[in-house]
C-alpha cells in the first residue's frame, strides 16, 4: 500500500491546510443545495398514506425498496459466512475462562428480557421505530451476553444454519410469490385494507418480510459474536 | 420469466445451500450447475425477443426500483452466466481430488457473484447499484482470501481495504445526488443531471469517478490489482478478470453516457484509458511471476475497453463489446491453465513453462495469447481493429499510437512467453488433463477461433446493442414514460 | 442567544462543516495510520460522517419524525423516509464490510504476527 | 436550542475521532471509538430519525465495538 507517508509535522501540516481549503469548498457547494426541491421521499409518504403502514421508514425499507434489503441480507449472509470461514476453530474444548458468579447470576436474568425486548423492536417493527434489523441484533447482543458469562454456553451451529436458511429462503420466495401473483417481484399480494394503519396486523406482507428480515439478522449476528469470542479466546 | 430471476435465483440457491450440503456436497455442486444451466436458457430465451422491457419490482418506476432489460444488459448477463456454467463445469472435474473449489462456501460465494454481478447490470436505481456494489465486492474479498494462506490474507485485506474507501466515496457521491436531485431513478437523475450548476456537477463526477475508479481498475486508482491477483489463486482470478472487472466498467459507463450524454469529460477518460494501458503493458514486460504477469496484461486490455468506452461513438462501443467477449474467454482459458499448472507443479515462474509438458495446454494457451493480441485469425482482433479505426476517424492520433506502443509490448512479453513454451528444454512427467476440462477449453478455443474468423455473427447484434447502449434519451423516456 | 442557532441555514451550516471535519479526520487517519485496526477505524469514522452528512441535510427541525399514529396524521410535516432508509442499510453493510475485514486482520495476525499495513510487502517479490 | 446542541456535540465528536486516531494504545482509541459512535446516535436523535438512530446505537455503537474489542483481544497491545 503506497499510501502511507511519513509522520512529519509538514505532512499534518500540509494534510490541515488542504483538509481546510476543500472544507470551504465543499461548505459552498453544498450550502448552495436548492432548499425546496420536491423529494421522492413526499411522493412516497403520499403513497404510503394508502398502502403502507404505520412507520414510513419501514415501509421504505422493506416494501418500496424492499429488493435494497434482500441485497442487504445477501451481504450480511456472506459477511457471516465469511467470518465463519475465516475463524471457526474446530477443537475449543474448555478454553473459556469460567466467569465470576455474579456476571452469570446477573446475565441469566438478564437475557430473556433483552431477548423479550429485541422480539418486541421486531414485531412493533411497522408501528413504532425498530425493526427487523435493530430487533435482530438486540437479539444478538442478548446471546452475546451469554456466551461472555457461561462458559459452555454455545450456540449450536445447527440451530444457526436452519434459522438463517429458513429466514432467507422463505423472503426469497415471497418475493418469487408476489412475481407470480401481482407480476412484480416483492409485491404486496395480501390485501389490507387503510383503516387497519395503526393495528398490529396491518400492511400485509411488511411486518411478515420483517420478522423474518429479524430472524435472520439475529441468527447471523450471533454466528459473527460466537466465531470473534471463540476464537480470540482461542489465544 | 423475468429478469429477476437472474439475480433471484441465485439468491434463493446461495440461502438454501447451507441447508442443502446436509444432503451432501455432490448434490450441491450439481444443484448448483443445474440452476446456472437453466439461467443459461432463460438468457438464450430472452435473448431472441429483446426488447426495451422494463421489470418492476414492488412499484413502479420512478418511485421503486425496476431492472431495465435491453440488449447490451443482456448481453452481459449471458457472457457472465455462460462464464459461470464452464467455470462450475471446470470445478466439476476437480471432483475426485476435493479441493477446496468444491466446498459448499466457494458454492454460494460463486452465486453471490454470478447474482450481484447481474443485477449490477440490470438495475436502473443508483442506490440498489450500490447495494449490488457491495454484495459483489464482499463475495470478491472472501473469494480471494479463500485459501487463509498469508498471501491470500493479504490480498484479500488489501482487497477489503480499497473495496471500503471506494464505497465510501460513491456513497458521498449517492448522497450529493438525492439532496440535489430528490430522486434515486436513474432516469430521473439523468434527466435534471444537466441542471445542476458546474460546480456540484463537478464534484458529483468526482466522487463517482473514484468510487468506480478502484474497481474498474483505472491507473491512479490500480495500484491495489497485481497483489490482488497474485495473491488469490488462479481460479479466482479468472472470475475477476472475466465477470467482476466487466460489470463495474458497464455500470460506470452506463451511468456516464446517462449523465453525460455530450461527453463532457471524455477527452479526460481517453487519454486516461490510454496512459493507464501504456503503464500496465510497460510494467509487465519485466515480471517473472505468471499470475502478476497476467494481472498486469488483464489491466492493459481493461484500460482499451475502458478508452473504447471512453470515446461514447457506435464503432468504439461495438469494438469495446467485442474485447469484453474475446477478453472473457481468453482468460478464463489462461487462468484455468494457470490453476492446473500451479496445482500440478506448485509454481508459477516463468520458466515453468519451459518444463509445461502437455501440448493440448499450450495449444490453448497460444490461441489465448493470440486472441489477446488481437492476431487476426482470432476474436481480440475485430474488436481492437474496430477501436482503433474509430480513434483514426475521431482525429485522436495520440492515443492510436499510445495504444498501438502499448499492444506492441504485450506483444513482446506474449511472444516471450510462446518462446518459453515452444523451446527444446527438458519436460516434467506429463500431464493428464480430464475429458470435461479439455471440452471446456476446446469449447472456448472453438469460440474464440469463430468469433475471430467470422465476426459478422456477432457483429449485427453487437452494433445494435452499442445503438442501445448510446441511446440515453430512449432509456430515459421508457422507464420514465413507460 | 441560543436562538441564532435554530435557524435552518446556520444547522445546515454546523452540519455540513462538523460532518466534513469528521471526514477529513478519517481520510487523514486512513493515509497516516499503521496499525490494520486504526485503519478500520479511520473508514468508520468517514463512514458514519457521510451518514450524518446525509441525514442533517435532509431533515428540518420543525418536523417530525415519519411515523404515522394517532396524534400525528398529517404527512405534510414529517421528515423525508427516504434518506432514514437508505442510511439504514447503509450502516449494516458498513458493518458487515468491518466485521468481515477484522477477521481478515485477526487471520493474519494469527498466521503472520503481523498488524503494521507497511509491512505486508510479501506480494511484491 | 437544538442548533447549539448539534454544533456541541459535532465539535465533540470531532475532537474524541481525531483523538480517538492520535491515540497511542489501541485500547485507548477503541473505547474514544465508541464515544463517536454514541455521539452519532445522539445526532441522529436530533435529527429526527429515530430508526436510524436506533440502528446505529445497536449496529453502529454496538456490534463495531464489539468488533474491534474482539480485535483488541487479540492483537494484543503493541502499536
Amino acid at each position: 500500500m503506497s499510501l502511507k507517508r511519513s509522520l512529519s509535522t509538514v505532512g499534518i501540516s500540509g494534510f490541515a491546510l488542504s483538509a481546510l481549503l476543500v472544507l470551504t469548498v465543499l461548505n459552498i457547494i453544498i450550502q448552495n443545495i436548492p432548499r425546496n426541491i420536491q423529494t421522492a421521499g413526499g411522493e412516497l409518504l403520499k403513497l404510503n398514506e394508502k398502502d403502507g403502514v404505520a412507520n414510513a421508514v419501514t415501509t421504505v425499507v422493506v416494501y418500496f425498496r424492499g429488493f435494497d434489503t434482500l441485497g442487504e441480507i445477501a451481504v450480511l449472509f456472506i459477511a457471516s459466512l465469511g467470518v465463519g470461514l475465516m475463524l471457526h476453530v474446530k477443537c475449543q474444548k474448555d478454553i473459556k475462562r469460567e466467569s465470576n458468579f455474579m456476571l452469570q447470576t446477573a446475565s441469566r436474568y438478564l437475557f430473556p428480557v433483552i431477548l423479550l425486548f429485541g422480539i418486541y423492536i421486531m414485531v412493533y417493527g411497522h408501528l413504532s421505530p425498530g425493526g427487523g434489523f435493530q430487533g435482530g441484533v438486540v437479539i444478538a447482543s442478548g446471546v452475546l451476553l451469554l456466551l461472555i458469562s457461561h462458559k459452555k454456553f454455545e450456540v449450536p451451529y445447527s440451530v444457526i444454519v436452519t434459522l438463517e436458511t429458513l429466514a432467507g429462503v422463505s423472503y426469497v420466495f415471497i418475493g418469487l410469490i408476489g412475481l407470480m401473483v401481482l407480476d412484480t417481484f416483492l409485491g404486496n399480494f395480501i390485501p389490507q385494507d387503510v383503516s387497519q394503519m395503526g393495528m398490529l396486523i396491518s400492511g400485509g406482507i411488511i411486518p411478515v418480510i420483517y420478522i423474518i428480515v429479524g430472524i435472520k439478522v439475529g441468527s447471523e449476528m450471533s454466528h459473527i459474536a460466537q466465531n470473534l469470542i471463540q476464537r480470540a479466546d482461542y489465544v | 420469466m423475468s429478469s429477476v430471476l437472474f439475480v433471484a435465483l441465485p439468491l434463493l440457491f446461495g440461502f438454501a445451500t447451507p441447508l442443502l450440503s446436509r444432503l451432501g456436497k455432490d448434490a450441491v455442486a450439481y444443484a448448483s450447475v443445474a440452476m446456472q444451466l437453466f439461467l443459461l436458457c432463460l438468457s438464450f430465451y430472452l435473448l431472441e425477443s429483446v426488447s426495451l422491457h422494463v421489470e418492476i419490482i414492488s412499484i413502479a418506476p420512478p418511485l421503486g426500483i425496476s431492472f431495465v432489460l435491453n440488449s447490451v444488459s443482456l448481453l452481459f448477463v449471458t457472457v457472465f452466466i455462460f462464464l459461470t456454467t464452464l467455470f462450475s463445469f471446470y470445478c466439476l472435474s476437480h471432483r475426485e481430488t476435493g479441493s477446496y473449489e468444491n466446498e459448499t462456501k466457494f458454492l454460494i460465494l460463486l452465486n453471490m457473484l454470478l447474482a450481484s454481478s447481474a443485477g449490477l447490470v440490470l438495475s436502473s436505481d443508483i442506490f440498489n447499484i450500490y447495494v449490488f456494489f457491495e454484495i459483489a465486492g464482499i463475495s470478491a474479498y472472501i473469494l480471494s482470501a479463500y485459501r487463509k494462506t498469508p498471501s491470500a490474507l493479504e490480498a484479500g485485506l488489501k482487497y477489503l481495504l480499497t473495496g471500503a474507501v471506494a464505497s465510501v466515496f460513491l456513497v458521498f457521491a449517492i448522497v450529493l445526488i438525492y439532496l440535489n436531485i430528490g430522486s434515486l431513478n436513474l432516469a430521473v437523475i439523468a434527466q435534471s443531471f444537466e441542471a445542476l450548476p458546474f460546480n456540484v456537477k463537478l464534484l458529483i463526477s468526482i466522487l463517482l469517478f473514484i468510487g468506480f475508479g478502484f474497481k474498474v481498475e483505472i491507473f491512479p486508482l490500480n495500484f491495489w490489482v497485481t497483489d490482488v491477483y497474485q495473491g488469490s489463486s488462479s481460479l479466482v482470478n479468472a472470475l475477476f478478470s472475466g465477470i467482476v472487472a466487466k460489470a463495474y466498467l458497464f455500470v460506470f459507463f452506463h451511468i456516464v453516457y446517462l449523465f453525460l450524454p455530450d461527453g463532457d469529460f471524455s477527452a479526460f477518460l481517453i487519454y486516461l484509458g490510454a496512459v493507464s494501458m501504456l503503464v500496465a503493458e510497460i510494467a509487465g514486460l519485466k515480471q517473472t511471476n505468471l499470475k502478476r504477469l497476467f494481472a498486469y496484461s488483464s489491466l492493459g486490455q481493461v484500460a482499451l475497453i475502458f478508452t473504447a468506452f471512453a470515446l461514447q461513438n457506435e464503432d468504439a462501443v461495438q469494438g469495446a463489446l467485442f474485447i469484453v467477449i474475446a477478453h472473457s474467454f481468453a482468460k478464463l482459458i489462461i487462468f484455468l491453465v494457470l490453476a492446473f499448472i500451479e496445482k500440478e507443479y506448485e509454481s508459477i515462474h516463468i520458466d515453468i513453462l519451459k518444463e509445461l509438458n502437455a501440448p493440448f495446454l499450450r495449444a490453448v494457451l497460444l490461441i489465448a495469447m493470440l486472441s489477446l493480441l488481437g492476431i487476426p485469425l482470432f476474436a481480440g482482433f475485430v474488436g481492437k481493429l474496430l477501436v482503433l479505426k474509430s480513434l483514426a476517424v475521431s482525429g485522436m492520433l495520440g492515443v492510436l499510437v499510445m495504444i498501438v506502443i502499448a499492444s506492441l509490448f504485450e506483444a513482446v512479453y506474449y511472444f516471450k512467453l510462446a518462446g518459453y513454451m515452444f523451446s527444446k528444454g527438458e519436460r516434467r512427467g506429463a500431464l493428464h488433463v480430464g475429458f470435461i476440462q479439455k471440452s471446456v477449453f476446446a469449447l472456448l478455443v472453438i469460440l474464440l477461433i469463430v468469433i475471430g474468423v467470422a465476426p459478422f455473427i456477432l457483429s449485427g447484434f453487437l452494433g445494435e446493442a452499442s445503438r442501445v447502449m448510446l441511446d440515453s434519451a430512449n432509456y430515459i423516456t421508457v422507464i420514465l414514460g413507460g | 442567544m441560543f436562538d441564532f442557532f435554530n435557524q435552518s441555514e446556520v444547522i445546515k451550516t454546523i452540519v455540513v462543516l462538523g460532518s466534513m471535519a469528521l471526514f477529513f479526520v478519517g481520510l487523514f487517519g486512513l493515509l497516516t495510520r499503521k496499525h490494520i485496526i486504526r485503519i478500520f477505524m479511520s473508514i468508520a469514522i468517514m463512514e458514519s460522517s457521510v451518514f450524518l452528512l446525509f441525514i442533517g441535510l435532509s431533515f428540518k427541525s420543525d418536523f417530525i419524525a415519519p411515523i404515522i399514529d394517532k396524534t400525528h396524521k398529517n404527512i405534510a410535516i414529517m421528515n423525508d423516509p427516504i434518506p432514514q432508509a437508505m442510511i439504514l442499510t447503509a450502516i449494516v453493510i458498513a458493518m458487515a464490510v468491518l466485521a468481515l475485514g477484522v477477521s481478515f486482520a485477526i487471520e493474519y495476525y494469527k498466521l503472520t504476527g503481523r498488524t503494521d499495513i507497511d509491512e505486508m510487502k510479501s506480494l511484491r517479490y | 436550542m437544538i442548533g447549539f446542541i448539534i454544533l456541541v456535540t459535532f465539535a465533540s465528536i470531532a475532537v474524541v475521532a481525531l483523538s480517538a486516531i492520535m491515540q497511542k494504545k489501541l485500547a485507548d482509541s477503541i473505547i474514544l471509538f465508541m464515544g463517536v459512535g454514541l455521539g452519532s446516535v445522539v445526532l441522529f436523535f436530533i435529527f429526527k430519525a429515530p430508526d436510524v438512530a436506533l440502528t446505529e446505537a445497536v449496529i453502529g455503537s454496538g456490534m463495531s465495538s464489539l468488533i474491534f474489542l474482539m480485535a483488541l483481544k487479540h492483537l494484543g497491545e503493541r502499536a
